[in-house]
């Protein structure tokens, strides 16, 4: 009963934030509506978000918000200078990274992730969902972006979403 | 009424006629004959009344506003044809009865009869010139009718067709005619227009008048060159041709020169037309008579002769001509008639009609001879028969008229030699069949017929005995009323009596005789030399010719016209709108540029404008290569947003955006089941024709958008700005005219968008297309059908767009936004969920079913515009109200509101059922074990 | 304001949606009377409505209450009450032809039949331009939908070209409809009537292109010459049904440039009077000779019905163009006559293809059809009344046009073409007869390719066809009253006056909202 | 400016008439569409251009664009896009009729002149 | 203060906007033409949205959040997109200057991932 | 300097739009011509916010959210459709 009412309790929040944000309105009008529909929308949506999320660190997934962010706007630079210096300078390359993430929530957020970050774009999943393989600008040593990969964004997704 | 009465017994009574026939051969006989009898009963009250110089004229108002009434009109002439109609007609129904084989039904024979017999009785009954016309065309169908009564023979149906063609072309020029004719005297009622022939005559317009009408009177009296359809209407059964082909169709152009004889005649036009095309076909038929071995094909063109001989009386136009005409009218109808029936029991009993076989029959059938052989001596103007005593005047009249002409010997001497050629064809016809030896293999042995079958010949024989011998006492009177009728003056002194005195006429009788037996006794030879000039005639040849060449011709016509190309009509309308364009804007000079201020150039646009042009240019450059056409499609979708943002129209490029990504899952949906590229097939003239054809369009459209770009503007959209707020209660003044001021225009919208879902959703049923196994260049497809990172991520975008869409739809009547954009919005978040996740998986969560939701989105924008009504509003009457509620604050609810909701409901369903159910069409070309496609 | 006038639009609309919603609800029976009966309803209100505006009213109605030009205005005058009757009639007889079977073929027949009547019903009561164009786009999807329905290869071709060439017709509309609002500054029809008299020199180019551009519009609409030659494989590959229904279709372009033609560049509109007159009469009459000339050469009996209406487009379209009283007087009557007399022929080919088994309606020789008493007989009857032969109304409609053209100064043109193309009509029409009836092998069809595919189908009831034909002898029997009806649509067009009066000074324009 | 959009109206009704003289559905379908864009601007031009006036009531605004043609506009491409569809749709059922996506269902390639 | 912010975030936000494409142009095969676009546009527009920001909130009209939500989006979608267009252009077998590992190929060739 | 930041902007975001339009149609593969797509619905929403403050007027922002998502639904539909053809299945 309590799942139908309120099938994700954390979206009803978001919504509710994302609705004020496009309201452009701290008004308690606007607030009110806004959970309103944080609540009824994801009661309408609930068959197509099945399975709950449950996020197990908040902290540690603050961390690695802050970590991709910035890695972002680094890899941002990276790439401008690379793209300005021209072609000669580049050495794509793919690697393929084996996965531990098993869900396909945290498997869609490290690709992402990956995608957003230096040089890298996640261009192919393996059918067996066991191998990413990423597709880097300007790779030096495959061996290193797979541990940076790894470490710098694997471990902690698995600590949020996937930890027993 | 009993006029009507004439007329209406036998029309009326014709469809019961039809009906009886089912009780009972006879039944429609009997009834037929009573009818007929009824008719002439109804003319008996009247039929004295011409005889003491009256004119009997009734009328029922029908079409006043164009003087069409129903009017019936009884005097001398009527009256003689009324009873021509009606006593042949009695005769020719009883001669019918033994005719006709015994397993003929004769109910739709005798119906046809009598619908013929109706509408002849209307020509000559019609006061009104209009309603003379539409009797006039009804026997052109009844007789095809009648002559397509044997409809399983070939000759019938050409015969019939041919009459018809003919008869149709004659109503057709005599309905100019008459229009002319009633224009002239402002009337069509002929007691207005036969007072008015001087008038007429002396209109401009009379020339193209008389030929018109005298086109209707020539084809109905098988004038030549129009005559050819006479003998074939031969097809018929003999009673109808003893009836239509001899006593009373025919005559109809006839009746119609006797009719208009004091409007139309003494012109020299009418005189040489007349007088010319009756000569003609005086001499053609005559000759040609001759020659036929047909029995009924003699005696075919042996009428066409004699109706020629009547018309040129006509034509001459004095009053004792036009008495010779009318009496001659009355004696050919009977001989003729006569003769006809006694073919009629030669075809009856030989089981032929080819008198190169049939001889002698005098020993097998001698009564019947005797009649026959009278009759056919009153065709031939033999003395003591009534043929004689018209034939005679018909000499005088033209001896007569002759006399004060330089060449005045030739139309005797011409009028003559058809005198000739009838004494040698009647004289054919007696000898041939029932002398010269013995028959020649016919089919049947002869025999006398059954009585009832010759009395009708008998009864028409003695009247042309009795006229014959005594005419002054038989017919004069009779003659006295008709031709007083005819003149619409008192008639002439014309003496009746069988010997004038010795004089021309007595000569060319003479001559005609003896030059008659003469030919006759040549005939071998001839008949050889005929056999050789023998072919098609050229009257029947040309009409034959024409219509094949008309058949051809619009045949050609029609498929290079109607070639059942896309691309032709395409260009046509193109072409069309282009010249009258051009005419439009041309026509006086106006000029193209207006006075207007325009607005300054910014890099940006100019920038984007020549990117825009080079995203559409290359449309056409990569057309042929269809995925890559459909993505620059796209980036030119945009392109135009980004117009609508420049130019202050929020709305639109919302709207543009998402209508754009539709129509783009839409195409890439279509696009799987088609070729992935074009075939270059055009060659390079075709493509450079097109080329500027869409460079004239394309220029003519620019140059119409700059002109009216410059020219300063006045339009009634301040009022909008003005009452957006305070009328409707919105500021978003685009939305608050497609809720409100022009909610009418969305409603329609939405039912465009309703009919389009459900016309698709219609269109789907059955249809079968094979998905591709394999991509254009032959790879087979990616084995990952459901890309998880995909997947996983849109799932968590649905909540967002709906959010997004809400919002898009609770500002839409104050900023930009509305119903149809949040409708898409929604839409297109669910399509992503099929998309990313395949159908199996969003079935399973969210009905597929969505034409309930278009008409429950119909129904409440519907409703919330007849709430209004309650009120005493119009339709689509908003209202709208500030609510203040406690911590929410103010807030406005509009009944707007309620109506864009049917909007956004009617555009979710509607493009979720199109897009699903195109996705859905390979699944229901592969019959699996997926869901039901019937279920949606 | 009665609420009268808005019923013809809402009556359609509201069926059709009942009709979707109770799709899975109702068994069809009930859902064809369900149809039939909001026909009927609309027959009635038609009438009603006749009797109100016969005196001559013009009824307006101010949709949200918005004043024109302002709001969009519903007219409802003499000539479009004529022409709702019409359709509904038409429609009626053509649906009872249809739940005989030919609706089982699709899944959402009857709401697309109602929703073409109501954006048939929607476009001859608009009294604004852009609205028009709303209502022209519904009736067409609606069209559309129906044409396919069925399917079948050359149905799908034919409706491709089809909705194709009405697309560009739409952006046609559009164009125009933008270039008289980017000079007038105003949609409503009145108004536009109002603002085109009093037009200054120098916009006259832009206006009258759009004019004229409209004028393709509703001429393609109309099938006017050169633009017709969408029509015969339409038509005639289309359900029997769906072909009666679209009798009127032609008539809704007619009917829009009658309306424009009297309204906006009639007598009162200065430079630019009489604009599509010129254009009319002698395209009418090219369209009436081309027509004809397909009628001839047509090898199928619906196509050659098709040709005919494309003749019967001609006739009426040459007689609006003579621009007078008595013209558009006879023209209003004819129109009345062939559309009951097309969508009868139309019926009656569908039955007679279906007694034809596999030959159709090809003019081939063929087995005796049964029934051939009374198909040849209504056959031969309804020859008589498309080709204009006397006595029905055919004849006298053209015989009024005739009459009405001999005060204008081409007559001699109309004449000779009308003459002309009533003989070819009566060559073709006896040819397909004599064809179809006359030269037929065997007493009966035994043994000849009667499609067992269908073997419910034949022996159809004419009484929809009978029903159609009857429509015209009434007609005929009171042209009387009718002409008189007519005469008095012509001079409430030609003097648009009242029209603009009623409109944008209507009595109670002093209540505002 | 207006110069730049007659420019484009012109250019839109061009390229779409010619894509519209093909002889396959699909470059046809693709013309409808170019020609919709044109006719689309140009009735929005016809309430002639202005910039950043957009017609939204605001107390700050002393100007507005014309917002009736942008409401034509709104209604002419929500049409447009049904007829889209629908002859999409069509053209889709033309090619399981026919076997082949030329306009006029032929199998031999080649413009019908 | 806030003029000299804001035109230098409008400037980074274009000049980023502009790298990003140029290095769709630039790079020489499609996988190295995909990063420029994804991420360099993302902080590009991502700098011109927070301009926008600033820019609204001191309008004197309250407060603008919403562009946080268009970068948002932006953050969600890109990447996406840049993966899916990857998994095209390697099922396509686009030319490419680094070779695709083998297990691509093979399970895109034979379709053995089927299901 | 703030108009002449954003002229600078406009120019420079103008110039993105050719550069991404070049690559769209010459280029050479699909995937890069899908590619380039979505990068112009990015570049879109730059110069639709660039507008927004060259006008002052926060109108245009709806648009910008609206390429946001429509166009990463194009760009999925696409890819959808070179990977599988049959986008809906
Ligand atoms: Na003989
Ligand atoms: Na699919």
């Amino acid at each position: 009963m309590k799942r139908r009412l309120l099938p994700h309790p954390i979206l009803t929040p978001i919504l509710a934030l994302i609705w004020v944000l496009l309201s452009n309105s701290l008004s308690p009008g606007q607030i009110l509506l806004g959970l309103l529909l944080g609540w009824i929308i994801p009661i309408f949506t609930r068959p197509f978000w099945p399975e709950r999320v449950t996020i197990r660190k908040p902290a540690t997934l603050l961390r690695f918000l802050v970590v991709v962010l910035y890695d972002i706007l680094v890899a941002n630079l990276a790439v401008a200078w690379l793209i300005l210096r021209g072609s000669h300078h580049i050495r794509p390359a793919f690697v393929v990274v084996p996965l531990a993430l098993r869900s396909d929530l945290g498997i869609s957020l490290l690709a992402n992730v990956i995608s957003l970050t230096p040089g890298t774009v996640s261009s192919w999943l393996s059918p067996d969902r066991r191998r990413l393989v990423v597709q880097g600008l300007s790779v030096k040593d495959p061996a290193e972006l797979i541990n940076t990969i790894k470490g710098r964004y694997e471990a902690p997704l698995l600590e949020v979403f996937e930890s027993c | 009424m009993n006029l009507l009465l004439v007329v209406l017994v036998p029309l009326v009574g014709a469809g019961l006629t039809g009906w009886i026939s089912r009780f009972g051969r006879m039944k429609s006989a009997w009834m037929t004959g009573g009818l007929t009898l009824l008719s002439l009963a109804c003319l008996a009250p009247s039929a004295l009344a011409p005889f003491a110089g009256e004119v009997v004229v009734r009328r029922w108002p029908w079409i006043p506003e164009v003087g069409l009434d129903l009017a019936f009109r009884l005097d001398g002439l009527g009256l003689l044809f009324a009873i021509m109609i009606l006593g042949i007609g009695l005769l020719v129904v009883l001669y019918a009865r033994y005719y006709l084989p015994e397993r003929d039904g004769l109910g739709r024979f005798y119906a046809y009869l009598l619908l013929f017999m109706g509408s002849m009785l209307g020509i000559v009954l019609s006061e009104n010139l209009i309603q003379l016309l539409i009797f006039w065309e009804m026997t052109s169908l009844s007789s095809f009718l009648l002559i397509s009564y044997a409809y399983r023979k070939q000759e019938s149906r050409t015969g019939a067709r041919m009459a018809l063609t003919v008869t149709g072309l004659g109503g057709l020029a005599m309905l100019g005619g008459f229009l002319l004719l009633g224009e002239m005297a402002g009337s069509y009622e002929l007691s207005v227009i036969l007072t008015q022939g001087d008038a007429i005559r002396a209109d401009p317009l009379y020339t193209p008048m008389l030929v018109l009408i005298l086109l209707g009177a020539f084809t109905k009296s098988a004038q030549f060159p129009f005559h050819f359809w006479l003998p074939h209407a031969m097809a018929a059964p003999t009673p109808v041709s003893a009836y239509l082909h001899s006593a009373t169709l025919v005559k109809a152009g006839v009746f119609l020169l006797a009719r208009l004889f004091p409007v139309l005649s003494g012109t020299p036009e009418w005189t040489w037309l007349v007088i010319g095309t009756g000569l003609a076909t005086l001499l053609i038929g005559a000759g040609i008579a001759f020659f036929k071995h047909d029995l009924k094909g003699l005696l075919a063109y042996s009428t066409i002769s004699h109706l020629g001989l009547i018309t040129l009386l006509f034509g001459l136009g004095t009053p004792l001509a036009a008495v010779a005409a009318v009496f001659h009218i009355l004696n050919h109808a009977t001989f003729k008639a006569s003769l006809f029936m006694a073919a009629g029991i030669i075809d009856h009993e030989c089981g032929t009609r080819d008198m190169r076989r049939i001889n002698g029959l005098w020993k097998f059938m001698p009564y019947t001879a005797t009649l026959a052989m009278v009759a056919a001596a009153s065709m031939a103007g033999v003395p003591l028969f009534n043929g004689f005593l018209s034939k005679e005047m018909f000499f005088a009249e033209t001896a007569d008229f002759s006399s004060g002409f330089e060449y005045g010997w030739i139309l005797p001497s011409l009028v003559g030699l058809a005198g000739v050629l009838a004494v040698a064809y009647s004289l054919r016809f007696i000898h041939d069949v029932f002398f010269n030896g013995d028959p020649i293999d016919l089919p049947k042995t002869p025999q006398e017929p059954p009585f009832w079958m010759k009395a009708p010949v008998a009864v028409l024989v003695a009247i042309c005995l009795l006229v014959g011998v005594l005419p002054a006492l038989t017919v004069a009177p009779l003659l006295k009323i008709v031709v007083a009728a005819v003149l619409q003056a008192p008639p002439p002194a014309f003496d009746l009596a069988i010997w004038h005195g010795f004089g021309l006429p007595v000569v060319m009788s003479l001559i005609a005789l003896f030059g008659g037996v003469l030919v006759y006794t040549t005939r071998r030879p001839l008949f050889k030399l005929a056999e050789r000039v023998e072919g098609q005639l050229l009257a029947k040849a040309l009409h034959d010719w024409i219509l094949a060449g008309l058949l051809h011709g619009s045949a050609l016509a029609t498929r290079w016209l109607d070639s059942g190309s896309l691309q032709r009509l395409v260009l046509t309308l193109v072409l069309s709108v282009l010249a009258l364009g051009l005419v439009g804007f041309l026509d006086d000079g106006s000029p193209l540029t207006g006075p207007r201020a325009i607005l300054p150039i910014d890099g940006v646009s100019l920038f984007m404008t020549a990117m825009l042009i080079l995203v559409a240019t290359a449309t056409l450059v990569l057309h042929r290569r269809r995925l890559t056409a459909l993505i620059v499609v796209g980036a030119m979708g945009l392109l135009v947003a980004l117009i609508f943002v420049k130019f202050s129209a929020p709305d639109l490029a919302l709207t543009q955006l998402s209508v754009e990504i539709v129509t783009i899952v839409l195409l890439l949906l279509a696009l799987y089941f088609l070729p992935q590229h074009s075939p270059d097939e055009s060659s390079w003239a075709r493509r450079l024709r097109d080329g500027g054809v869409a460079i004239l369009a394309g220029a003519g459209a620019g140059a119409l958008t700059w002109s009216i770009l410059t020219r300063p503007f006045d339009s009634i959209s301040d009022y909008f700005l003005a009452n957006s707020l305070p009328g409707g209660g919105g500021s978003n003044v685009v939305n608050v005219i497609l809720v409100d001021f022009r909610g009418y225009d969305t409603l329609g919208e939405i039912s465009v968008l309703a009919l389009a879902g459900l016309g698709i959703h219609a269109l789907l049923k059955d249809l079968r297309l094979p998905g591709l196994e394999r991509d254009a260049e032959g790879r087979p497809w990616n084995w990952d059908l459901h890309p998880s990172i995909m997947a996983a991520l849109t799932r968590l975008l649905l909540p967002l767009a709906l959010l997004v869409s809400v919002f898009i739809f609770l500002r839409g009547h104050n900023q930009p936004g509305g119903g149809f954009i949040a409708g898409l919005i929604t839409a297109v978040a669910l399509i992503m969920q099929y998309l990313t996740n395949g159908v199996a998986w969003t079935h399973s969560r969210l009905s597929g079913n969505m034409y309930p939701l278009i008409g429950a989105g119909l129904l409440i924008a519907t409703l919330a515009g007849l709430g209004s009504l309650v009120f005493g509003y119009p339709f689509l009457t908003s209202a709208y109200t500030h609510v203040h509620w406690p911590i929410v604050g103010d807030f406005e609810l509009a009944s707007a509101m309620i109506f864009d909701l049917g909007v956004y409901l009617v555009v979710v369903g509607a493009t979720l059922l199109i897009l699903i159910h195109l996705g859905l069409m390979h699944q229901a070309s592969h019959p699996g074990p997926n869901q039901g496609e019937e279920s949606l | 304001m009665t609420h009268l006038v808005i019923a013809p639009v809402l009556l359609p609309l509201l069926a059709g949606i009942l009709l979707l919603l109770t799709r899975p609800l109702l068994p069809l029976g009930v859902r064809r009377g369900l149809n039939l009966a909001a026909v009927a309803g609309q027959v009635a209100l038609a009438v009603w409505l006749l009797t109100l505006v016969d005196g001559g009213a013009i009824l307006t109605y101010n949709l949200g209450h918005w004043p024109a030009p302002f709001g969009i205005v519903l007219v409802a005058d003499r000539l479009s009450v004529w022409m709702l009757l019409i359709t509904a009639l038409l429609a009626f007889f053509a649906l009872l032809h249809a739940v005989r079977g030919t609706d089982r073929g699709s899944r959402h027949f009857h709401t697309l039949f109602q929703l073409q009547l109501f954006g048939l019903n929607g476009a001859f009561l608009t009294g604004d331009l852009f609205n028009l164009f709303v209502f022209f786009e519904v009736l067409l999807l609606a069209s559309y939908g129906l044409m396919v329905h069925g399917g079948g290869a050359r149905r799908v071709q034919a409706g491709l070209h089809f909705v194709v060439l009405n697309l560009v017709g739409s952006t046609l509309f559009l164009f125009a409809a933008g270039t008289l609002y980017g000079v007038l500054g105003t949609l409503n029809l009145a108004d536009l009537a109002v603002k085109v008299a009093a037009l200054p020199p120098e916009n006259l180019g832009p206006v009258r292109a759009a004019g004229l551009l409209l004028l393709a519009v509703f001429a393609l609409k109309a099938a006017l010459v050169p633009l017709h030659l969408w029509l015969p494989a339409a038509y005639s590959s289309t359900s029997a049904p769906v072909a009666a229904l679209f009798a009127i279709m032609t008539k809704v372009g007619a009917y829009c440039l009658l309306r424009v033609e009297t309204l906006i560049f009639g007598a009162g509109a200065g430079e630019l009077a009489g604009l599509y007159a010129d254009w009319l009469w002698p395209l009418g009459l090219l369209t009436l000779l081309l027509g004809s000339l397909g009628a001839l050469a047509a090898t199928e009996l619906r196509r050659q019905v098709a040709y005919l209406v494309v003749v019967s487009v001609g006739l009426l379209l040459s007689a609006f163009g003579l621009a007078t009283p008595a013209g558009i007087a006879a023209g209003l009557y004819y129109l009345v006559h062939t559309t009951f007399a097309a969508a009868a022929f139309f019926l009656l080919a569908d039955l007679i293809a279906e007694e034809r088994g596999s030959l159709a309606d090809r003019l081939v020789p063929g087995p005796t059809v049964r029934r051939v008493g009374l198909l040849g007989g209504l056959f031969f009857f309804t020859a008589l009344l498309v080709a204009g032969l006397p006595p029905l109304p055919g004849f006298v409609g053209k015989f009024l046009v005739l009459r009405a053209a001999l005060e204008t100064p081409g007559w001699p043109w109309v004449m000779a073409v009308i003459l002309t193309s009533g003989l070819l009509g009566i060559i073709a029409l006896g040819r397909s007869g004599s064809l179809l009836f006359f030269a037929t092998q065997g007493a009966t069809n035994q043994g000849d390719s009667i499609p067992s595919d269908s073997p419910g189908k034949s022996g159809g009831s004419a009484w929809p066809t009978l029903g159609l034909l009857a429509l015209g002898l009434i007609l005929l029997a009171w042209s009387g009253p009718a002409l008189e009806y007519c005469a008095a649509m012509a001079d409430q067009l030609l003097d648009p006056q009242g029209y603009i009066q009623a409109v944008l000074e209507p009595p109670g324009a002093g209540d505002e909202r | 400016m207006e110069a730049l959009m007659s420019l484009i109206v012109g250019v839109l009704t061009a390229c779409g008439v010619y894509l519209l003289l093909r002889a396959r559905t699909f470059p046809v379908v693709l013309g409808l569409t170019l020609l919709t864009y044109g006719v689309n601007l140009f009735l929005f031009a016809s309430g002639r251009l202005t910039i950043g006036a957009p017609p939204i009531i605001d107390t700050q605004a002393t100007q507005y664009t014309d917002p009736l043609p942008q409401a034509l506009v709104l209604t002419a491409i929500v049409i447009s896009f049904a007829m889209t569809a629908f002859v999409i749709m069509l053209s889709l059922k033309a090619r399981a009729e026919l076997g082949n996506d030329h306009v006029d269902g032929r199998e031999t390639p080649g413009d019908q002149p | 203060m806030l003029e000299i912010t804001l035109s230098a975030l409008i400037i980074i936000g274009a000049l980023f906007t502009f790298i990003g494409s140029l290095g769709l142009v630039r790079m020489p095969d499609f996988y190295t033409r995909l990063h420029g676009p994804t991420k360099a546009t993302t902080l590009g527009v991502g700098s011109l949205l927070i301009a926008s920001m600033i820019y609204f909130s001191t309008q004197g009209q309250g407060v603008s959040f919403h562009e946080i939500l268009v970068t948002l989006f932006l953050f969600i979608t890109a990447p996406v997109s840049a993966h899916l267009l990857s998994k095209a252009a390697l099922h396509l077998g686009v030319e490419s200057l680094s070779k695709p590992p083998p297990e691509v190929e093979r399970a895109d060739a034979d379709g053995a991932g089927t299901p | 300097m703030l108009s002449t930041a954003i002229l600078i902007a406009f120019a420079l975001v103008s110039a993105a739009i050719g550069l991404t339009l070049w690559r769209l149609l010459t280029g050479p593969d699909t995937p890069d011509r899908i590619l380039a797509l979505d990068t112009l619905y990015v570049n879109a929403i730059a110069l639709l916010v660039l507008l927004g403050m060259h006008l002052s007027s926060a109108l245009y922002f709806e648009a910008a959210i609206l390429i946001a998502m429509m166009g990463f639904v194009g760009t999925v539909a696409l890819c959808k459709y070179l990977l599988r053809g049959d986008i809906i299945e």
